[in-house]
């Protein structure tokens, strides 16, 4: 579904990552790990089509729906919950709303302004597009950060039944929660399946 | 339809244009004596400053929150098409922003004296200008997106003058009663040229600050 | 061409260029100072980027 | 023909490339400039009208080709490097937009001292003066835009994209501005006689012209290549 060729990513004389080759099928979980500053993100954005590489190949086969979710969260205060919802999936409707609440435990009111929401409700607020529609490549930054136990392992089910589907799941996480079929480490440049 | 209703959210980023612009208009007077004959000279000059300035205010943080909350790397990680979402934000700025402006400078001008006849030619005309000036201003946005907007305006500021030049001619030709169909097509080309061209460019650039 | 000859008598003469001298050496004279200022500016950076290596 | 071309894509041949043509652009320029303004000042004859403060032309206009001719330069350079990526586009765009601002300045600065006593006054708002004013606004931009993100790659593009707009705007300023002074005043007075120069004041102008020309070429070499040093791992 999708190669990437002899990457190499550098911001002026300073190079994060170079010469990383590896394949994701479909239904593969690839775990991005390293440190910080390591470049995970910039590798997420990068295979996400929001960066370019300085060097090396980015090949998808067809044209899969793709999604990034960064670790900012495109919530807008002055709106409400139901308009972010709503915005963020403009093919559902408001009983999609409720019942979304109600599956990731996300107790506030849908005429509420966003702003009164906590960083974590925000982040399940944002996450529910993962369960709203399917997606080809899914690009997850650091996805349970910020989140309870119990959502964690809500999402994580999600993200293991869209697995199943076959989703091609990138993701960067420092807890471990899910373990890939390929774990890319920025650190060392090995590639281990 | 998404960016209408997210400017409208945001009641200072419209309204605060628009009041900022009628300040400036009732000021204006107020620096001259009141039967002096420069008060319909001078109008035309500070009609074009203000909306100079307008301009630049309503354009100033356009791309800064969806840059900032990452609405844009999400839109473009779906193969959402940049130039659409700025041509949207654009469209949202001339009808919530420019056209109640030109409304209140044309009923300034009638005010001043400024303008006696014509006024939907003036209305039309100060309409164009001001989406004009919106492009190139918002072009000037997106190269100082997170960087503060004085390095947007210098940026961009040389090439709103033939603008200002052109808006100038327009009053010109107004107060003489000389304006002609084609003066206005001609603006309302200028506008839709330079509207499509800055917003094509503007996503560009966005693009790249996004790496 | 036959023109292009010298054109003042004297050295004060050519400085006071019948009280245009003013303008015309002052235009000279900041052109050459800002010109070498750059030249001079650009090698020193020159070298000490050099160095630096 | 690919070896002529290789300048253009290895850092490394456009550095030696510069290494072997700087001195004698530098000489060269130099000699001319020395030459040119030399005869200039003392040589050629003084002019009927104006007498001799006339011969700041020997300066101004040079300066004043190159302030355009710079731009042009630049908006080349940077079209090659949006288009085809060419590595040395935004190194010879910024060092050139350098030399162009010093340019610029200097073309403003003497013709405003020439006008004191030809026009008595400093400043006029000709179409001429006007548009250069506003051309020396987007060289300061330029070199503002570029020095203010830390991802060089970022900055150069962006400082490309800014310098193709501009000068799109350039004969749109010139004729505008043109359009607004001619109905405002007019247009009485014209920045030099070009067409009724006689050659004895010709000669001195050109050899000028052409001393300023490699005099300025060199110096951009010699910014580029502090750029170079710079950024690049060599």
């Amino acid at each position: 579904m999708i190669a990437i060729k002899n990457l190499t990513y550098s911001i002026n004389k300073n190079t994060l990552f170079s010469g990383l080759t590896f394949e994701g099928a479909s239904g593969n979980i690839l775990q991005i790990l390293g440190s910080n500053g390591s470049g995970k993100t910039t590798l997420l954005k990068i295979l996400s089509g929001i960066t370019e590489p300085s060097k090396g190949d980015l090949e998808i086969i067809g044209s899969p729906k793709k999604l990034f979710l960064g670790h900012k969260i495109p919530i807008k205060d002055y709106f409400t919950n139901l308009q972010n919802f709503l915005s963020l999936n403009p093919d559902a409707s408001e009983s999609n709303f409720n019942q979304y609440c109600e599956q990731v435990n996300l107790s506030t009111s849908k005429t509420l302004l966003s702003s009164a929401l906590s960083f974590g409700q925000k982040k399940k607020l944002l996450l529910s597009k993962i369960f709203l529609s399917s997606y080809d490549i899914l690009f997850l930054d650091e996805p349970f950060v910020g989140l309870d136990r119990e959502t964690i392992g809500i999402i994580k089910d999600r993200i293991l039944e869209m697995k199943v589907n076959g989703t091609t799941i990138f993701l960067t996480s420092h807890q471990e929660v899910l373990d890939g079929d390929v774990v890319i480490n920025l650190d060392s440049g090995l590639i281990t399946k | 339809m998404n960016e209408f209703k997210k400017l409208f959210q945001k009641t200072r980023n419209w309204l605060g244009p628009i009041l900022i612009f009628t300040m400036v208009m009732i000021a204006f007077p107020l620096s001259l004596n009141i039967y002096s004959s420069e008060l319909v000279s001078s109008f035309e000059s500070i009609l074009v400053i203000s909306l100079l300035m307008t301009a630049f205010i309503s354009t100033e943080g356009i791309f800064n929150e969806d840059y900032s909350d990452g609405t844009f790397e999400m839109y473009i990680s779906e193969d959402g098409s940049m130039f659409q979402l700025v041509l949207e934000k654009f469209c949202a700025n001339f009808l919530m922003v420019s056209l109640p402006i030109a409304l209140v400078g044309l009923s300034f001008a009638v005010a001043n004296g400024a303008i006696l006849e014509n006024y939907l030619s003036a209305l039309i005309g100060i309409f164009f200008v001001n989406t004009i000036l919106t492009s190139i201003f918002a072009f000037g946005s997106s190269i100082s997106l997170n960087k503060g907007a004085i390095l947007g305006i210098i940026s961009v500021l040389p090439f709103s003058m033939p603008a200002v030049i052109l808006f100038g001619r327009f009053l010109d030709n107004l107060s003489l009663d000389h304006i002609s169909l084609s003066f206005l097509q001609l603006l309302a080309g200028l506008s839709i040229i330079s509207f499509l061209i800055f917003a094509w460019l503007s996503s560009k650039i966005i693009k790249l600050h996004l790496e | 061409m036959e023109k292009l000859k010298l054109q003042f008598s004297s050295i004060s003469d050519a400085l006071m260029m019948d009280g245009h001298g003013i303008y015309v050496w002052i235009v000279y004279l900041v052109a050459a100072l800002i010109l070498i200022a750059f030249s001079a500016v650009t090698d020193s950076k020159l070298k000490m980027a050099k160095d630096c290596e | 023909m690919k070896n002529l071309l290789l300048p253009l894509i290895s850092i490394k041949e456009y550095i030696s490339l510069n290494h072997k043509i700087y001195p004698y652009a530098m000489i060269l320029g130099i000699a001319l400039v020395l030459v040119g303004w030399g005869m200039g000042l003392f040589f050629a004859p003084i002019d009927a009208v104006q007498g001799h403060s006339y011969r700041i032309i020997y300066l101004h206009v040079p300066m004043a080709i190159y302030s355009q001719l710079i731009y042009w330069f630049m908006a080349i350079w940077s079209f090659c490097f949006l288009v085809w990526k060419i590595k040395i586009g935004p190194y010879m765009t910024i060092s050139a937009a350098y030399v162009g601002c010093m340019v610029t300045f200097l073309a403003l600065f003497s013709g405003s001292v020439w006008g004191i006593p030809t026009w008595g006054t400093w400043w006029q708002w000709d179409a001429r003066i006007t548009s250069t004013f506003i051309l020396l606004i987007m060289y300061i931009a330029l070199l503002t835009i570029n020095s203010s993100f830390q991802n060089i790659n970022k900055a150069d593009q962006i400082t490309a994209w800014v310098v193709l707009v501009g000068v799109i705007n350039i004969p749109i300023i010139k004729k505008s501005v043109d359009w607004w002074s001619t109905l405002h005043q007019p247009a009485s007075i014209s920045l030099s006689s070009e067409s009724s120069i006689d050659s004895s004041m010709l000669i001195p102008l050109s050899i000028s012209i052409v001393g300023v020309g490699l005099f300025l070429f060199a110096l951009g070499l010699k910014v580029s290549r502090l750029m170079i040093l710079k950024r690049e791992e060599i």
